[in-house]
């Protein structure tokens, strides 16, 4: 298991593969990636810069917590999570999931776990610079939408 | 007591710092008490509370050296 | 839309950036990916490599309407889907199915309803050889477990 | 009537051949006639029959100039 909380841009994919060199090779079978980038848009405001708040130690915990649960609650091999803080620009990667396991359904479900949980649980606030001037967002636009399994 | 406070993101915007370290009087005190040092209205709907970087809520009871932090609902991911 | 079939060994993660770099940037928010990782254990038995026959023409086919349900099914913006064939050794990659969207739920969804059904309908079989010489695949270990999402 | 046969994986090593082009007498052609010309047993229990790369059953009628493929149940991804 591996989080990292970065105020540096990175790349999710090459995060992935130099994690995936660690693993015990021949195992894996499947991993299941979910990257979050950042959006131009949002409630119809263009958006030029996003700056993400977090309340360092705090975060960390909250992720690793929710990994923590994922290698318990599923039959995964490890987890990796890479977030951003800081100032974030259109197209960049704010956040990285991956996981591996022997089992197609449960990389899938173990992912969508995390990144779900993590949104819910770990303390970042995003605030937008927007055409309209710099306004916090209140909540995540998803949030509404069921979309928890269980 | 000694008790550290936190403030994050429009909280801190509204509460106009990012901490602060207070030394309250008395054995028994929670996390509401915190608060009402540090501003004049009650906890706002929807204000998360961590102690020691774990969520609780208003009624907790702290002790000394506990870090108590306030923030709006979290937007991560 | 791209599928592609091929007998040379792939980056999964590269083919990702390379085909995001031709999306209209800031649009999508999140992408789900799954790879399939060739295992060098299958039924107890070392597998030193696999061969994968596939029906030319047939494959590109059924992978493509796949994936043309998958675009009309869910609200995503575009999905790509790359496949080994031939001879294929440990730790190579053997699939990569990947969905962009704005919503994080239809990428998972639609990422796993493209492999769950690419594995049933597109024609192709695994040959494996082992210690005790080769032998063609009968069924996918997963098959059994119904985790098809509807 | 012209038809293109195709066999894959196990059943190409079991029928020793991976295609062959039949000629068959008659306007009103199954599948299952394509089958009876090329192997004495009936259809294995399990096999997956294309025509013009589309799944089908034995029943299906062919036309002048179709492809047949049989093969065992796929196992990709």
């Amino acid at each position: 298991m591996k989080v990292v909380v970065t105020d540096a841009v990175f790349d999710p994919y090459a995060e992935v593969q130099k994690y995936q060199a660690g693993l015990k090779s021949g195992q894996s079978g499947g991993v299941v990636s979910f990257v979050g980038t950042m959006r131009d848009f949002n409630d119809g405001h263009e958006v030029s810069t996003m700056w993400l708040d977090h309340y360092p130690g705090m975060t960390e915990k909250h992720i690793e917590q929710v990994c923590e649960e994922a290698l318990e609650r599923w039959d995964i091999i490890d987890v990796l999570v890479v977030h951003r803080v800081g100032e974030i620009k259109p197209d960049e990667s704010i956040v990285l999931v991956a996981t591996w396991s022997a089992h197609r359904a449960e990389a899938f479900d173990s992912c969508r776990f995390v990144i779900n949980y993590l949104k819910k649980r770990a303390p970042f606030w995003k605030r937008e610079s927007t055409s309209k001037g710099q306004r916090w967002v209140e909540h995540n636009t998803e949030d509404a939408a069921a979309d928890i399994p269980d | 007591m000694k008790i550290k406070v936190k403030f994050f993101a429009s909280l801190r915007d509204r509460i106009g710092r990012a901490e602060e370290s207070l030394d309250i009087e008395g054995s028994s005190v929670t996390v509401a008490d915190v608060w009402s040092k540090v501003a004049e209205e009650p906890i706002p709907d929807g204000v998360l509370i961590a102690v020691n970087m774990e969520y609780t809520d208003g009624s907790h009871s702290l002790s000394e050296g506990d870090e108590v932090a306030f923030f709006p609902p979290v937007t991560g991911g």
